[in-house]
C-alpha cells in the first residue's frame, strides 16, 4: 500500500513537472496530441484478449496521461495477421519487420523473441521493467526467464498455462487399477515415481482390456506440447554456457524411443498427426482413449462447452483428472511446460515509454484474470489468485501447482525451426518410416544442415 | 514520267505511317500483357537470382553475397534426392492416370451418350475446379478422416464391412495427392478432349461405322489421330502446372507425413516459409524454373508446338 | 447384291417426326435415285440403309431380313459422303484400306484389292497422298474406291457430286453409272439435283417432307408428274403452273380461257416451257425477257395470267423484247391437277383457245 | 471406259449367307450392354465426387454444435438417389413434354415430401448464423461469450466484398488484356511472335508459388503491399500466359473473311477487331473469365502473404479460418460457410457451363 501510494506521489510529481515543462517551453497547453501505437496481433479465437485487453489498457492509461496533465493521448490500432499458427506470425512479423512496416507493439510466443531480438527488431525492457514496479513488480518470478535473451529482458510475460496428460480415470479402473491407484497417480507423477513407460503400459492395458482404441493421443500439429517428453527425458535443447542450440544423441533417441515404443504397443496411434485436432479430442473426452498430452486451457473452451464434460470440480476429478510429464525412470524428475505469449515492443517505436505504460495497464490483474478465466489461461500475477472469479475456475488453481516444476522452451531464436525438424521426426516414427536411432539422426542432420551454430553431442 | 517518283513518295509515306500503326498496335495489343508480365512475373524472377545468391534471412536482411546456397543445394541437401523422385512419381502419375487418360475417358464416355446425360456428368467432374482450394481440400479431409465418422470409411466400414477405419493419409498419402490433384486435373483435359472430339466431322465417325469399325476401332482410329494435337497440349501444359504447383498437397498433406509428399515446389516453400531461409528457398526455386523451362521448351520442340502459328492472311497493320 | 424394303418405316429424332411412313422396294442390282429439296428425309432413309440411324418404327429389310437393328458394320454397305469424310490422317492407301481391316482380309489380298478399286476409279498413282493434297474430284473417287473395295452388296451415295465443279460433275455422273452397269452392286443415290437423278438413276423416287411422292422412272416423273410437287420439281426451266377455275368445261384464268376435258373445279394447269411454241395461234402475250442458253433460247412472256417460260429450239432468238406473240402448244402435253389435292388429274387436258 | 477385271463382282456371288437375325440380336446386345457400362462407369466415378458435397450441404443444414450427424447424410441419401434415378427415367420415358413436366413435379413432390418426412426435423438454419452476428463465434461458445467482442472474426460480408472485388477487378483486367494480346498474336505478323508465343509457354514453367519472397519484396517497393490492388495485379500476372493461350485459339477460329470483309467496309484492324472479331469469340471470353473469376474467388496463398491486415481479409482466409481447431471445430458453422463460399461460384459456373466445354487450344486440326 505504502509502495503503491509513493509511487502515485512520484507519479503525479513527474506529471507536475512534465506539465509545467511543457508550459514552459510555449507549448499550447491543451493540444492534444494523439499518438498512434500499432498493435500487431495474430487473428486468434484462443486468446481474443491479448490484444483486447490492450485496447482497454488504452482507456486507462489515457485517464492516467490526463491526470498527468500530459497533452498525448494513446490511440491502439491493431493489426489482425491472419497467420495460421504463432511460427507463421512470427516469421510473417519478421519480414514486415525487415521492410521496416513493423508495428510499435507485438504479440508473440515466447520462444520468438530472441529472433526478434538478433535483428534487433524489439525493444530491450530491463530498465523500463525496474521503472514501473507498479506494472510488472509483481508479475511472478518464474515467468520472466521465458522474456528473455542472452543480454537481457525483451518482452513481457502476457499469460501462461500448464501442458500435462490428461487421462481418463473410468477407464483406467475398467482396465483392472483401482481407485486408489488411479486418483494417486498425479501425486506419484509429481514425485517422480511414476514414468514414462509406466504411462505407457497403463495405457496399453486399457487398450488390451476396455473398449478404447487409443492409448496416448497428442496434437496432430507442430507445436509445444510433445516437447515435454523430450524435456523428460533430458533434452533442453540449448547449451546453458553458450546459448546455442544443443542436441544430444543419446536423449534424443531416448524420447524418440519413447513415441516408437508407443507406437509398437498400439498405444499411440500411428496415425495420430494425420488426425484432424478436433478429432483426437473427440476421441478422448468420449471416452476413446486413455491419455490426451495437452494443455489446461482445453478444459475451458472444448472440454466443458462441447463435451459437457463436468464442471463442478469433484464431479470432473471423479473421472478425469491430469498428470504432469512423468520422470523417465523412477525417482527422476517429472516435467510440465508452459508457454507463454508475450508482449514485446519494436526497438523503432516513436514513445517506448507510452508502449511500456500501455503493456503496463495490459498486464493489470484484472485484465488479465479476464483473460485467464475466459480461456482457461493461468495468471501472471499472484494478486490474481485473489480473484473471486479466477478461484472460481478451479483448473486454474489446479494447474497453478505444476508451475513448480514447470519449463519452457528455448527462447533461441532457431527453436522454432528444430521444433519444425523435431515434429517432422516424429512423424516419421508414428507413421513408421523412421526408427527412433533414424530419428535422432534425422533431426541432427537437418537441424544441422540448415541451421547455424549447432551443437551435436 | 514525274509520276513514278510520285507513285515512290506516297509509297514511301505509306511505308512510314503504316511502320507508326504497326508500333502503335504493338502497343495497344501486346503493350498490357507484356508489362503486366515482365512487372509481376518476369522482375521477381530477376529478384529470386538475385537472392539466390545472398544470405537473405527470415527478416529480409542481406549480410553478405554468396554462393553458399547452392553449394547446400549440390552437396549437403540430402533431402534433395528423394524429393526429387517423388516428384517425378507424382507429376507423371497424376498427368498419366488421371490428367490425359481418364480426362480422354470421360470425354470419350461422357461424348458417347446423350447430350443432356454428357453434359450432366461433365458438369460433375468440372465441380472441383469450380470449388476453392480450401473448401475442395477441406473436404477431402474430413473425406479421408481416419476416424469412423471420415466419408470414406463411413463408406467402407457400412457398405463393405470394413472392420476399422482405414487411414489415407498415413498408408496411402501419395496415392491421395495424386488423386485429389486428378480429381481437378482430369477435368481440364476432359474440357479440351470434349471440345475436341466435337471438332471432329460426324461424318468420319459415320464411315467408320460402315467401313466396319467397332467402339474401340472408332476410338482408335478416328478419335484418336484427331485428338493428337489436345493431347499433346495438354500433356506438355499440365506437366508444368504438376511441376510447379503444390497449393492443395500443402492444404491436404503440408507434405507429410513426413517427407512423403513433399514435392520439389513444395519442398521450396517449406524451406523458405517454415525456416525462413528465403535465400536457400531462392536457390532451390531458382533450381526448379531451370527444369520447368528445359521441359517447356523440350515440350514446344516435341510436340512441335510452332504449328500454332499459321500465318496470318491479313497483311496490314 | 441385295433387295431392299422400307416396311412402314418411322423416324423420329426426340419429338420430331422426319418420316411419318416410308413404304419403298429397290430390286436387287437396281440404281434408285431418292430426290428432293434438302430437308425431305432423303439423307436420313439413306442412313438408315447404312445402319447409321436406326428406325424409330417398321422394318427395314435386306433380301427379306428386318435389318433394322443390324449394326452399320454387319450390313457390308458401301458408302460416299457429300463431304467424302476421308481420314484426314491416313494416305489414301490406308483409307481404302480401312474397311478391309475389319474384315481380317489378309494383308496382301487386302493391297491387293485395294489396288484394284484404285485402278478401278483411276487413283491409283495417288496411293501415297493424303486426302489434304487431293483435288475435290480426286478425293471423290477415292471415297468411291473405299466405298468399293469391301465388295459391298449395297451402294450409298449421298449427294456425291455437290460438292465438284460443273464439268466434273458431269464426267463422274457417267463412270459412276458405268460403274454401275459393271458391279450390277444395288445403288441407292440421294440427290436433291434432279439432272444427276434422272440422268443416272433407273428409277426414281421423289420424296417431299419424309413422304415419297412418287416413285417411277425418270420419263414416268417428267410426262406423267403425279402431283404437283413432283411437277415443280422435275424439268428446267421449271414448268409453268396456272391456276384457275374450271366451270362448264372452260378454266378460266385472268383474263384468258383454256377448254378442258375431262375435269371441273379449281384447277391447276402445268405447261412445260419447251413444249410451249411461239406462233400464230394460242394464247397472246409481249415478249419480256430473252434468256440464251445455248441450244436454246428461254423466252419470258408476259401474258395475261403472269409470265410464262417459252423454251425454243435454236440459238439465235427469233423475236426481240417487246414483241406481241402468240403461245400455242399440244393439249396432250399439257397436265391438269386438281388444286385443292394437288394432283394430277389423269387423262385431262387443256387446249388453248383457237 | 473402264476395262480392268473387276473381282468384286466376281466373288460376292460366293459369299456366305448371313445370319440377320443372330446379328440383329447381337447389335441389340452390344448397344445395350454398351449404354449399361457407360452410365455405370459414369454413376460410379460420379459419386465420390458428388457424395462429399452433398455432405457438406447436408451438414451445413443439419448439424448440432461440434457434431456432425451423418445420420442425416444416410437418410437423406436415401430420398435423395431414388429421386434423381426417377427423374432420370421419367425423362427418358417421357412421350410428350407436357407428360414430362408431369412426371418431373410429381417426383419433386414425393421426393420433397420424403426428405421432410425423414430429416425435416433435423433441418435448421442456426450454422449459418455468420451471415448476420459477425461475433458469432462468441455465441456458439458460450465461455468465451461471457466478453462480448472477445474474438476478433471479421466480418464475413467483409471478406465476400473483399473477394468480389480481387475476383471481378482480376477477371476485367485479364479479359481485357488477354483479348488484346490474343488477337494480336493470333492475327497479325511481327518479328518475335513465335518466341513471343514460346515464352508463354515457358512463363508457365515458373514456380509462381515460391517466387513469393521476391514477389513480397517487389510489391513492398512499388507500395502495393497489404493492398488488394498488389494481390489483383500478381494474379492477373499469374492468369495471364492461360488466358492468353484459350483466347488465341478462340480467335485462331474466326474466319478471316469476316475480318477481311470487314476491312474492306473501311474499318481500321482495331475498329475491326472490336466491332467484328470480338464478338465472334464471346463464348472464349466467357469462358476465361470464369475461370479467373474462380481462380481469384479460391486464391489463398498470395492473400495470406500479401495481405497483412484482416482488413483485407478474403473468404479463403475466412473459410480457413473458421475451420482452424484452436477452439475446436464446429463443423456445422464450418461446413455453412462452406455452403456460403461455394455458392457464388456454383451460379457462375451453372450459368457459364456451356461455354466451358467450348474450350480448345485452337491453332491446327488433325
Amino acid at each position: 500500500m505504502i509502495h503503491w501510494k509513493i509511487g502515485t506521489a512520484a507519479l503525479l510529481c513527474a506529471a507536475l513537472a512534465g506539465g509545467s515543462a511543457a508550459f514552459l517551453a510555449a507549448t499550447p497547453l491543451f493540444a492534444q496530441e494523439t499518438v498512434k501505437l500499432e498493435l500487431w496481433s495474430r487473428q486468434d479465437p484462443s486468446g481474443p484478449l491479448r490484444p483486447g485487453n490492450v485496447i482497454k489498457a488504452a482507456e486507462r492509461l489515457n485517464k492516467e496521461l490526463e491526470a498527468e496533465g500530459s497533452p498525448k493521448r494513446v490511440e491502439v490500432a491493431v493489426r489482425e495477421s491472419p497467420a495460421k499458427g504463432f511460427d507463421d506470425d512470427a516469421l510473417q512479423l519478421l519480414k514486415v519487420f525487415g521492410i521496416g512496416e513493423g508495428p510499435d507493439i507485438f504479440i508473440a510466443a515466447h520462444e520468438w523473441i530472441c529472433a526478434f531480438q538478433e535483428d534487433g527488431f524489439v525493444l530491450k525492457l530491463d530498465d523500463y521493467i525496474t521503472k514501473y514496479p507498479q506494472h510488472f513488480g509483481t508479475i511472478f518470478p518464474t515467468l520472466w526467464p521465458s522474456a528473455k535473451c542472452p543480454d537481457g529482458t525483451y518482452a513481457i510475460p502476457q499469460d501462461a498455462e500448464a501442458r500435462m496428460f490428461f487421462y481418463n480415470k473410468k477407464l483406467l479402473r475398467e482396465a483392472g487399477y483401482d481407485a486408489a491407484f488411479v486418483d494417486a497417480m498425479p501425486e506419484r507423477a509429481l514425485s517422480g515415481d511414476l514414468t514414462m513407460d509406466e504411462v505407457l503400459e497403463i495405457a496399453k492395458q486399457v487398450v488390451d482390456k476396455t473398449k478404447a482404441q487409443y492409448g496416448v493421443l497428442h496434437r496432430p500439429n507442430k507445436g509445444p506440447d510433445y516437447i515435454m517428453v523430450f524435456q523428460a527425458y533430458g533434452s533442453d535443447f540449448v547449451d546453458p554456457a553458450t546459448g546455442k542450440l544443443l542436441l544430444e544423441r543419446d536423449k534424443l533417441t531416448a524420447a524418440f524411443g519413447w513415441f516408437e515404443r508407443g507406437v509398437k504397443e498400439r498405444v499411440i496411434p500411428a496415425n495420430n498427426t494425420a488426425m484432424e485436432f478436433d478429432a483426437l479430442r473427440k476421441e478422448f473426452y468420449t471416452g476413446n482413449a486413455a491419455f490426451w498430452m495437452y494443455g489446461i486451457w482445453d478444459l475451458g473452451s472444448v472440454a466443458f462447452p462441447t463435451y459437457g464434460l463436468p464442471q463442478d470440480e469433484k464431479a470432473f476429478f471423479a473421472d478425469w483428472g491430469w498428470i504432469a510429464g512423468p520422470a523417465p525412470q523412477k525417482g527422476g524428475s517429472p516435467v510440465t511446460l508452459t508457454h507463454p505469449i508475450v508482449y514485446a515492443i519494436a526497438a523503432d517505436t516513436k514513445e517506448p515509454e507510452l508502449a511500456v505504460r500501455l503493456l503496463g495497464h495490459a498486464s493489470a490483474a484484472d485484465l488479465n484474470t479476464d483473460h485467464a478465466v475466459t480461456t482457461t489461461h493461468l495468471g501472471i500475477k499472484p494478486e490474481q489468485l485473489e480473484d473471486p472469479r479466477y478461484a472460481k475456475a478451479w483448473p486454474l488453481a489446479k494447474a497453478t501447482e505444476l508451475l513448480k516444476i514447470t519449463k519452457f522452451l528455448p527462447n533461441n531464436s532457431q527453436f522454432g525451426d528444430l521444433n519444425g525438424i523435431i515434429y517432422a521426426a516424429i512423424q516419421g516414427i508414428e507413421s513408421g518410416r523412421l526408427t527412433a536411432e533414424k530419428a535422432a539422426d534425422f533431426v541432427i542432420e537437418e537441424a544441422s544442415s540448415t541451421l547455424e551454430d549447432v551443437t551435436v553431442k | 514520267m514525274t509520276s513514278i517518283a510520285d507513285e515512290l513518295t506516297i509509297e514511301r509515306r505509306g511505308h512510314s505511317g503504316s511502320a507508326a500503326r504497326r508500333r502503335t498496335n504493338f502497343v495497344i495489343f501486346l503493350g498490357p500483357a507484356v508489362v503486366l508480365t515482365v512487372l509481376f512475373f518476369v522482375v521477381p524472377v530477376v529478384i529470386d537470382i538475385a537472392v539466390s545468391f545472398t544470405d537473405l534471412s527470415r527478416s529480409l536482411r542481406i549480410s553478405e553475397f554468396t554462393t553458399e546456397q547452392y553449394e547446400k543445394v549440390f552437396r549437403t541437401d540430402r533431402r534433395l534426392s528423394q524429393v526429387i523422385g517423388l516428384t517425378f512419381i507424382y507429376v507423371f502419375g497424376t498427368l498419366a492416370i488421371f490428367n490425359v487418360t481418364f480426362g480422354l475417358i470421360l470425354a470419350v464416355t461422357t461424348t458417347a451418350i446423350r447430350n443432356v446425360s454428357g453434359s450432366f456428368f461433365r458438369g460433375v467432374w468440372l465441380l472441383p475446379r469450380m470449388s476453392p482450394s480450401v473448401l475442395y481440400i477441406l473436404l477431402w479431409l474430413w473425406a479421408v478422416s481416419p476416424t469412423e465418422a471420415g466419408l470414406v470409411n463411413q463408406v467402407l466400414m457400412q457398405a463393405f464391412g470394413l472392420d476399422a477405419p482405414l487411414d489415407l493419409l498415413t498408408s496411402a498419402p501419395i496415392a491421395l495427392i495424386i488423386i485429389s490433384n486428378g480429381f481437378i486435373g482430369a477435368s481440364m483435359g476432359m474440357i479440351i478432349f470434349t471440345s475436341a472430339i466435337r471438332g471432329i466431322p460426324e461424318h468420319l465417325f459415320h464411315a467408320a461405322a460402315v467401313d466396319g469399325a467397332g467402339t474401340f476401332a472408332k476410338i482408335r482410329f478416328i478419335t484418336l489421330p484427331a485428338l493428337r494435337w489436345p493431347i499433346s497440349f495438354v500433356t506438355i501444359y499440365q506437366t508444368l502446372s504438376l511441376l510447379v504447383s503444390f497449393e492443395y498437397i500443402l492444404l491436404l498433406t503440408k507434405g507429410g507425413p513426413f517427407y512423403d509428399t513433399t514435392v520439389y515446389a513444395l519442398y521450396v516453400y517449406r524451406r523458405a516459409f517454415e525456416s525462413g531461409q528465403y535465400g536457400y528457398g531462392a536457390a532451390l526455386a531458382l533450381f526448379l524454373i531451370v527444369i520447368g523451362v528445359v521441359v517447356a521448351l523440350i515440350g514446344w520442340r516435341f510436340f512441335d508446338m510452332e504449328r500454332l502459328l499459321q500465318r496470318p492472311r491479313i497483311e496490314v497493320h | 447384291m441385295a433387295k431392299i424394303e422400307f416396311r412402314n418405316v418411322v423416324k423420329r429424332f426426340g419429338a420430331v417426326e422426319v418420316i411419318p411412313d416410308m413404304n419403298l422396294v429397290i430390286e436387287d442390282g437396281e440404281f434408285v435415285a431418292l430426290l428432293g429439296p434438302s430437308g425431305c428425309g432423303k439423307s436420313t432413309s439413306l442412313f438408315m440403309l447404312a445402319g447409321i440411324y436406326l428406325p424409330s418404327g417398321g422394318e427395314l429389310l435386306f433380301d427379306g431380313h428386318i435389318v433394322n437393328e443390324v449394326e452399320a458394320r454387319d450390313r457390308n454397305v458401301g458408302i460416299v459422303f457429300q463431304s467424302y469424310a476421308l481420314y484426314p490422317h491416313m494416305s489414301v492407301r490406308d483409307n481404302i484400306l480401312f474397311p478391309l481391316r475389319f474384315k481380317k482380309t489378309p494383308r496382301d489380298e487386302a493391297l491387293a484389292k485395294v489396288k484394284a478399286a484404285a485402278d478401278l476409279v483411276r487413283v491409283a498413282e495417288l496411293l501415297d497422298r493424303r486426302p489434304s493434297e487431293l483435288s475435290g474430284g480426286q478425293q471423290q473417287r477415292v471415297a468411291l474406291a473405299r466405298a468399293l473395295v469391301k465388295e459391298p452388296q449395297l451402294l450409298l451415295l449421298d449427294e456425291p457430286l455437290s460438292n465438284l465443279d460443273a464439268s466434273l460433275r458431269l464426267s463422274m455422273r457417267t463412270e459412276i453409272k458405268s460403274l454401275h452397269a459393271q458391279l450390277g452392286v444395288t445403288t441407292v443415290l440421294v440427290t436433291h439435283d434432279q439432272i444427276e437423278a434422272t440422268t443416272m438413276a433407273d428409277r426414281i423416287i421423289c420424296m417431299r417432307a419424309g413422304r415419297i411422292e412418287q416413285v417411277g422412272t425418270p420419263d414416268d416423273l417428267y410426262l406423267r408428274p403425279s402431283s404437283l410437287f413432283v411437277a415443280g420439281f422435275i424439268g428446267s426451266p421449271p414448268i409453268n403452273l396456272i391456276a384457275g377455275e374450271a366451270e362448264a368445261g372452260t378454266v378460266t384464268v385472268d383474263g384468258a380461257r383454256f377448254l378442258v376435258e375431262g375435269a371441273s373445279g379449281a384447277l391447276t394447269v402445268g405447261l412445260r416451257p419447251e413444249h410451249l411454241r411461239i406462233g400464230d395461234t394460242g394464247f397472246a402475250g409481249r415478249i419480256a425477257q430473252i434468256e440464251p442458253m445455248g441450244r436454246e433460247i428461254l423466252y419470258v412472256v408476259e401474258t395475261g395470267m403472269g409470265a410464262v417460260r417459252v423454251l425454243e429450239q435454236g440459238s439465235s432468238a427469233g423475236y426481240s423484247t417487246g414483241e406481241q406473240v402468240k403461245i400455242g402448244f399440244l393439249p396432250e402435253n399439257s397436265l391438269v391437277f386438281e388444286t385443292a389435292r394437288q394432283k394430277l388429274i389423269a387423262g385431262a387436258h387443256v387446249r388453248a383457245p383457237a | 471406259m473402264v476395262t480392268q477385271h473387276i473381282p468384286m463382282a466376281s466373288t460376292a456371288a460366293s459369299e456366305p449367307t448371313v445370319d440377320w437375325d443372330a446379328l440383329a440380336a447381337r447389335a441389340r446386345a452390344v448397344r445395350r450392354t454398351k449404354a449399361v457400362v457407360l452410365y455405370a462407369f459414369l454413376i460410379a466415378v460420379s459419386v465420390p465426387i458428388i457424395l462429399p458435397y452433398f455432405w457438406l450441404v447436408t451438414i451445413a443444414f443439419s448439424a448440432k454444435t461440434g457434431v456432425a450427424e451423418t445420420a442425416v447424410l444416410w437418410r437423406s441419401m436415401a430420398v435423395f438417389v431414388p429421386a434423381v434415378v426417377a427423374f432420370w427415367l421419367t425423362a427418358a420415358l417421357a412421350q410428350s413434354r407436357r407428360q414430362l413436366w408431369i412426371g418431373i413435379a410429381a417426383v419433386a413432390a414425393i421426393a420433397v415430401f420424403a426428405f421432410v418426412l425423414s430429416v425435416g426435423p433435423d433441418l435448421h438454419l442456426g450454422n449459418f448464423i455468420f451471415l448476420w452476428e459477425p461475433d458469432f463465434a462468441s455465441v456458439v461458445r458460450s465461455r468465451v461469450g461471457e466478453i462480448k467482442g472477445a474474438v476478433q472474426f471479421p466480418n464475413v460480408w467483409h471478406a465476400f466484398g473483399n473477394s468480389i472485388l480481387i475476383a471481378g477487378a482480376q477477371t476485367a483486367i485479364v479479359v481485357t488484356v488477354a483479348s488484346l494480346a490474343a488477337y494480336y498474336l493470333s492475327r497479325f505478323q511481327f518479328p518475335g511472335r513465335s518466341s513471343m508465343l514460346r515464352s508463354l509457354l515457358v512463363l508457365h514453367a515458373f514456380p509462381v508459388l515460391t517466387l513469393i519472397v521476391p514477389m513480397f519484396l517487389m510489391l513492398y517497393w512499388i507500395g502495393l503491399l497489404d493492398t488488394l490492388y498488389g494481390v489483383i495485379l500478381v494474379l492477373v500476372a499469374f492468369e495471364l500466359p492461360f488466358a492468353i493461350f484459350i483466347m488465341k485459339g478462340f480467335f485462331d477460329a474466326v474466319p478471316w473473311d469476316i475480318e477481311m470483309s470487314a476491312l474492306t467496309d473501311g474499318a481500321s484492324r482495331r475498329q475491326a477487331f472490336v466491332s467484328v472479331v470480338l464478338p465472334q469469340v464471346r463464348n472464349g471470353i466467357l469462358a476465361i473469365a470464369v475461370f479467373t473469376f474462380i481462380r481469384g474467388w479460391e486464391e489463398y496463398i498470395f492473400v495470406f502473404t500479401f495481405l497483412i491486415r484482416n482488413s483485407n481479409w478474403t473468404m479463403s482466409l475466412y473459410m480457413y479460418w473458421v475451420r482452424d481447431d484452436v477452439m475446436g471445430v464446429d463443423y456445422g458453422v464450418v461446413s455453412a460457410v462452406g455452403v456460403f463460399y461455394l455458392v457464388p461460384s456454383l451460379i457462375l459456373y451453372m450459368a457459364a457451363q456451356r461455354y466451358l466445354m467450348q474450350m480448345s487450344i485452337g491453332g491446327v486440326k488433325g
